[in-house]
C-alpha cells in the first residue's frame, strides 16, 4: 500500500482522467505552475499548455469560459484558488452552467467542474478561510462534493468529471497534507455516504474536516459509555438521505457538524431532513455544531477557538443522547 | 463581399422576418401567455440578418436578452420561437428560457442570456472548445455591456489566446433608460480594442451590406487564427427597452431621426436600386413573410402548457 | 387613510430618509429615471444626481464604491436590479461590506443598505426571478430583511439605513404593486416578527409573498377546524426566534414556508432552529414548504406551478396537526 | 518636488523600516504566532515610502495583499503592525485582521485586502464620500489586479465621474508564479488609462524621487477636481511571491539585474551624493530603525493573545 496525501490524490486524479479523456482541460490561476498547493503540479508537462490553461485574475471571466467550453462538449475542470473568491463566479455558476441544461429544454449539457480550496485553520484570515458550500446546495442544478479523505478527493473527483452536470468539489485546506494508505483511485459514486464508524447510540453526521473530529470524538466518547455512529455524507448534492436516516432510526440521536458558521449552514438542511423523517425515534433535537456566526479572525488564538472541534462534538453528543442509552 | 438577387432576397426576408416577428410580438403582448420581460430588436434587424449570413456550421452564436432576431436569423424555426415566448410545449426549450434564454442548437444558436454581459465569456470557452474544427464563436451584446467587468477580461484573455471570437456590440446609445454619455466618457466600444491590438471595425448597423462586409472580414480573421476581432454596430431601438417602457427619456427628434435610417426599408431600396430585386419582389417578401408568420403565430397559440411533470425535467443533464 | 404600494412606500420611505440625513446616498442602475419599477422615481428630481447616482452595468465595482462610500461615514443605498445580479456582487458585499468591522478590530463600520428584487411570477425566467436570501443568511456580519407589507417594506428600509451595519433589504417584485392603508411611514425594528394571524392549533411561519398565502392557507384551514397563526419573521439577521417558538410551544406543530427552493433555503434554518428549541412540544416534525429544486421556469404553466402557494400550505398543515386538535 | 536633508531623512527612514520589518518577518515566520499567507514587500519599499510622503490628512489609503510597508509608512506604529501578524491582542485589528487586512484609520489606512483588485471599487466610492472635504483616495495593487473587471469597471466610472482617486499600481512584472506575458498582451498597465483620457505616468519603481514626484503630481490632478490618475511604478519583489514560496519560476540572473536597483540602498547612494545625508548618517538610520525594531518585536512579543470571547466582538459595528 502506497502513502498518499490528499492534494496528491487529487493530482492523480486529474493525470488519470486527462490521460483517459482528451477533453478534459484544467482552468485557472497559476495551475501550470501546480498552483499554491501543488494540486496541478506536473500536469502542464506532462499535458501541454494546450490543457492546462493558466489565466489571469479574472474569476468571473474564468467560470464563465470554462461553461462555454463544457457547452461545447469539452470537460473542463477550473480551479478557484480559494472558495472565498467563487463570490467572483457566482454569475456565471449560479445564473448559466446550474440553468443552462434547464433553460434549453435539455438541448444544452454543462459537464463543467469546479474546484476550490474552503476552510480555515491556517491564519489566512477572513477572506482566504470561508466555508461557504451551504451556498451551493441551495442552486438547483448543481452538484456538490464535500471530500473529507484522499480516496475521496480523488474519487469523487473522477466521477465529477465523468459526470454530464456541473459539479463543485470543495476541497479543505487543512485536508490537502492529511495522508492516508490508498493504492487504487476510483470513482466514488455521487451520492453515496460513508459510514466512517458504526455505532448504536448516536449519529454524528460529519463533513470535510469534521470527519476526523467527529471520529476523534467518538472515541473520547467510548469511555463516556456512548458508542457513536460517524456518517460522512461526501457529497451533499445528490445527498445518500436513507444512509442518514436509518441509521439515526437505530441510534434514536443525531448531531451534525461542519465547519462552516451554523446560521444557514448545511447542517440546517440536515437537521430539517433529519427530523423530517425521523422525529418520532429521537430522543433529543437534532443537535448542531458548527462556527460562531463571525468571519474567520486571523489570531491563532481566535481561528482555534473558532473552528469547532471534536470537544463541541462530544458535547453536542452528551446532551442529545438520553442518560438510560449510556 | 458580393451580392446577387438570391442573396438579397435572402437578406430581406430575414430582416423583414425579424420587423414582422416583433411586430406581433409587440401587438399581441398580453395575450395567450405572451408577457415577461420581452426586449424587441426592431430598428436593428439588420445586424442579426448580415451576422446570421456569414455564420458557417462550425460556428456557434450567442446573444444577450434582445434576441428574437437572432435566433429566428440563424435559423429557428418562427412558431417555435413564438411558442416558446408563450410558454408552450412546443417552445424552442419546451417553454422553460423564454424570451431572453431561447436556444436552439441545431441552429448553432448556444443562446440569448438575461445578465448583460454574460455571454461574453461563454463564447470565450465555446471558441476554445470549436477552434479545432474551424470553428468561430460569435457573441452579440449591447453597448451597455461594454461597461461591464466581464467584457474587459473577456478582451484581454481571447487576445491573449487569440480565440477565434468575434464579439458584436450592436450600440444602440442606451442601456435601459440611460444614454451612452451617462455611463462612460468613451464614445466608441471599438476604442477597447486598440488596448489589445485586437482587430475592431465600426459600421452603420442600420446598413445590412455595410456589417455583412465587416462580419464577414471579422470571422474570417478569427477563423484565419490571427484571433479575436471586435465588431460594433451603431444602430438605435425603435421601441423602449422593453415592452411596457414608455421610453419618454428619449427626443422625439432622435427617434425620428433614426426612423429615417430604418434598416428594413433602406435595403429594400438599395435592393430595387441596384436591380437585385424589383419592387413587386419587395412587395411580396412583405406579404409572404407576414402570412408565414400569421400561420406561425396560429401553430404557437394551438401548441399546449407543458405537462407540470414538466417541471422538474432537464434539471441535469 | 391613504392607500400605498409596496414601492411607493419604499420610494417614500427612501425620500424621508434622505430628507432627514443628508448622508443618504441612492446607488444604482438606471435609478435616477426611477428603474424598471420606480422604487427611486423622482428622487433624482428633489435631492439631485448628486445624491441619486446612476451607474454604468457594474455590479461589482458598484458594490464595493458603496462599501466604500459607507466605510468614509456616507449611508448608501444601493440597488441591485434583481436579486440575480448580486451574484456580480457578492465578492464585495461579502468580504468586504459584511466583514469591515470584525476584520479591522473595530475600527471601521459599514453603514451600506442593499436593496434588490427577488421573486418569480412575472414570467422573467430562470436569471430574474430568484430567490437567494438563504445566501446571505449564511454570512455572518449582514443584516437581512425580508418585507412582505409596504408598512414593513418602508419601515424596514428606515431601519436598515440607520443601522450601522450592512443591511440587505430583498423586496419581492409580486409585491411591488400590492396595495394597504397606510397613513403614516415609519422605521420598523430589525429583528422583530409580526404575528399576521393569531391561532391556537398551527405556526405557519411565512415570509415575502408566502405571508399572504399562508393568510389565504389559515382561511381555507377554517372549514377542516385549523385554527392557523401566521408568523412574519420580517427579518432573518436578526430572527426572533422567541416569537416563533413560543407559538409553537403552543400549537404544537410548525409549518415552514417560502418561495426559494427547498433544499438549503431558510426553511432549513427556521426547521432546524425550531426542533432544537421546541421539539418536546411538536405533534409532528416541522413541515416545510418551498419551490422545487429547480431554476425557475419561464413558461406561465410552469412557473404557476413552481411557487408555492395556499393550496401547498394547506396540505402541509394538515399533514402536521394532530386530528384531535381539529 | 524639492527635496531637503530633512525629507531625505524622512524617506530613508521609511523604506529602511520597511525593509527592516519585512526582514524580521521572514527570519522569525513560524515563531510566535507568525505565520499565514505573508506576501512581502522587500525590493518594492520605494513606493508606500514615497506615496506617504505626498498623502494628505483628508486622504485615504486602501492596499493589496502585500501591504505591511504602506501601514508602517502612513505611521502605524510598528509594533502593533507586528502585533498583528502574531494574532495578538494589540495588533493594529486585535488579531483578527492579519496580514493581508491591516487596517489603521487614525493614520487614514483604510486597509488592506486580500481579494486582488478588490480594493480599487471601494477607493472609488471612498473618494466619493471625501471629496467634499478635499481629500483623495489612494489605491495600491499589483500588476496582476490590472487584469480584473473590478481595474475596467473602476477606470471607468472614476473617469466618468471625475473621482479624487488616484490607482497606483506596483507593477512587479509577476501575479504569483506567472509572468505578466502570460496574463496579458498588453505591456504597460498606464496604456487602459488612455482610452479614458484618464492622466498616466510609468515610473521607475525603485527611484522613491521619481515615485514622489509623480505621485505628488497625480495627487495634486486628483485634488485639484481634473479626475482620477494613473501611476504605474515598475518594480521587483525581492522574495517569492508568499513565504514559502521558492520562487522557482524567475531566472537567476532576473533577480540578479533587480538586485542592482535595490532602492533603498540606492536612495542612500543619492542621498549622500546629493549631500542631503552622509555616510554615518546612512549608516546610523540603519541601525536606529533596526534597534527600534527590536524592541517593537519584542513589545509585540509580549501582547497577550486576544481573549477568547473577542471572538464574537466587532461582527456588527
Ligand atoms: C448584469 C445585469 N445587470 C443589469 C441588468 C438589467 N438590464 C437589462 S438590459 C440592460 C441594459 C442593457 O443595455 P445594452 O447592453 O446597451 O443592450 P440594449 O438593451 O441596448 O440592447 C440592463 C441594465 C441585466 N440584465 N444584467
Ligand atoms: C480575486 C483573487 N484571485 C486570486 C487571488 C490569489 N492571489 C493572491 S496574490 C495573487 C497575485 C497578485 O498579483 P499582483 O496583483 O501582481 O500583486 P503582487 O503579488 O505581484 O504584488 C493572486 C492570484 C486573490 N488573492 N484574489
Ligand atoms: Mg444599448
Ligand atoms: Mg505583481
Amino acid at each position: 500500500m502506497a502513502e498518499r496525501t490528499y492534494i496528491a490524490a487529487l493530482r492523480e486524479a486529474l493525470a488519470l482522467e486527462m490521460r483517459r479523456d482528451a477533453t478534459v482541460h484544467v482552468i485557472g490561476e497559476d495551475v501550470a505552475e501546480g498552483g499554491p498547493f501543488g494540486a496541478t503540479k506536473g500536469l502542464a508537462e506532462e499535458f501541454g499548455r494546450g490543457r492546462v490553461l493558466d489565466t489571469p485574475i479574472s474569476e468571473g471571466t474564468v467560470m464563465g469560459m470554462a461553461t462555454g467550453m463544457a457547452l461545447a462538449g469539452l470537460r473542463p475542470v477550473v480551479e478557484i484558488m480559494f472558495i472565498d473568491f467563487l463570490t467572483l463566479a457566482m454569475d456565471q455558476l449560479v445564473n448559466q452552467a446550474a440553468k443552462a441544461c434547464y433553460m434549453s429544454g435539455g438541448q444544452l449539457a454543462c459537464p463543467l467542474v469546479v474546484r476550490t480550496a474552503a476552510g480555515a485553520g491556517r491564519r489566512y484570515g477572513a477572506q482566504h478561510s470561508q466555508s461557504l458550500e451551504a451556498w451551493l446546495m441551495h442552486v438547483p442544478g448543481l452538484k456538490l462534493a464535500v471530500p473529507a479523505t484522499a480516496a475521496d478527493a480523488a474519487g469523487l473527483l473522477m466521477s465529477a468529471i465523468r459526470d454530464d452536470d456541473p459539479v463543485v468539489v470543495v476541497e479543505h485546506k487543512i485536508l490537502y497534507y492529511r495522508k492516508e494508505m490508498l493504492d487504487v483511485l476510483e470513482p466514488v459514486p455521487l451520492g453515496r455516504a460513508a459510514v466512517r464508524r458504526a455505532g448504536r447510540d448516536v449519529t454524528i453526521v460529519a463533513t470535510a474536516r469534521m470527519v476526523d473530529e467527529a471520529l476523534a470524538a467518538a472515541e473520547t466518547l467510548r469511555s463516556d459509555g456512548i458508542d457513536a455512529e460517524v456518517i460522512d455524507p461526501r457529497t451533499l448534492v445528490p445527498l445518500d438521505l436513507d444512509t442518514i436516516v436509518s441509521s439515526v432510526r437505530r441510534t434514536r440521536s443525531c448531531v451534525i457538524a461542519h465547519e462552516a458558521p451554523l446560521r444557514g449552514g448545511i447542517g440546517a438542511e440536515l437537521a430539517a431532513l433529519v427530523q423530517e423523517h425521523a422525529i418520532d425515534s429521537l430522543d433529543a433535537p437534532v443537535a448542531r455544531v458548527g462556527a460562531p456566526d463571525v468571519p474567520v479572525p486571523a489570531a491563532p488564538a481566535l481561528e482555534d477557538a473558532y473552528i469547532p472541534g471534536r470537544a463541541a462534538i462530544a458535547a453536542a453528543v452528551r446532551g442529545v443522547v438520553s442518560p438510560s442509552r449510556r | 463581399m458580393t451580392m446577387d438577387p438570391g442573396g438579397a432576397r435572402r437578406l430581406l426576408e430575414r430582416m423583414t422576418l425579424i420587423r414582422a416577428f416583433e411586430e406581433t410580438v409587440q401587438s399581441s403582448i398580453g395575450e395567450g401567455g405572451l408577457g415577461g420581460l420581452v426586449h424587441l430588436s426592431i430598428g436593428q434587424e439588420a445586424v442579426a440578418a448580415a451576422l446570421a449570413d456569414v455564420v458557417q456550421g462550425a460556428d456557434r452564436v450567442y446573444a444577450g436578452h434582445r434576441a428574437h432576431g437572432h435566433a429566428l436569423a440563424l435559423g429557428a424555426e418562427p412558431w417555435r420561437v413564438m411558442a416558446e415566448l408563450m410558454g408552450k410545449a412546443d417552445g424552442l426549450c419546451r417553454g422553460k428560457g423564454g424570451s431572453m434564454h431561447l436556444v436552439d442548437v441545431a441552429h448553432g444558436f448556444f443562446g440569448a442570456t438575461g445578465v448583460v454581459g454574460g455571454n461574453i465569456p461563454l463564447a470565450l470557452g465555446t471558441a476554445f472548445a470549436i477552434r479545432p474544427r474551424g470553428g468561430v464563436a460569435v457573441v452579440v451584446f449591447g453597448d451597455g455591456a461594454a461597461q461591464s467587468g466581464y467584457f474587459h477580461e473577456s478582451l484581454n484573455i481571447a487576445a491573449l489566446w487569440r480565440l477565434p471570437v468575434v464579439l458584436v456590440c450592436e450600440n444602440n446609445g442606451y442601456a435601459e433608460f440611460t444614454p451612452r454619455s451617462a455611463h462612460t466618457v468613451v464614445e466608441r466600444v471599438a476604442r477597447h480594442a486598440e488596448t489589445y491590438g485586437v482587430r475592431a471595425s465600426t459600421v452603420d448597423g442600420n446598413d445590412v451590406l455595410a456589417v455583412r462586409d465587416a462580419a464577414a472580414a471579422s470571422l474570417e480573421h478569427a477563423r484565419g487564427g490571427a484571433g479575436p476581432a471586435l465588431l460594433e454596430c451603431l444602430t438605435y431601438r425603435m421601441r423602449g427597452h422593453y415592452e411596457g417602457d414608455p421610453a419618454g427619456y428619449r427626443a422625439a427628434s432622435e427617434v425620428a431621426d433614426w426612423r429615417e435610417k430604418d434598416p428594413v426599408a433602406r435595403f429594400g431600396r438599395v435592393a430595387t436600386e441596384r436591380g437585385w430585386l424589383s419592387a413587386a419582389d419587395v412587395a411580396a417578401i412583405d406579404r409572404d413573410v407576414r402570412a408565414m408568420l400569421a400561420q406561425a403565430v396560429d401553430r404557437a397559440r394551438r401548441s399546449p402548457d407543458p405537462q407540470a411533470s414538466e417541471l422538474t425535467e432537464d434539471v441535469h443533464g
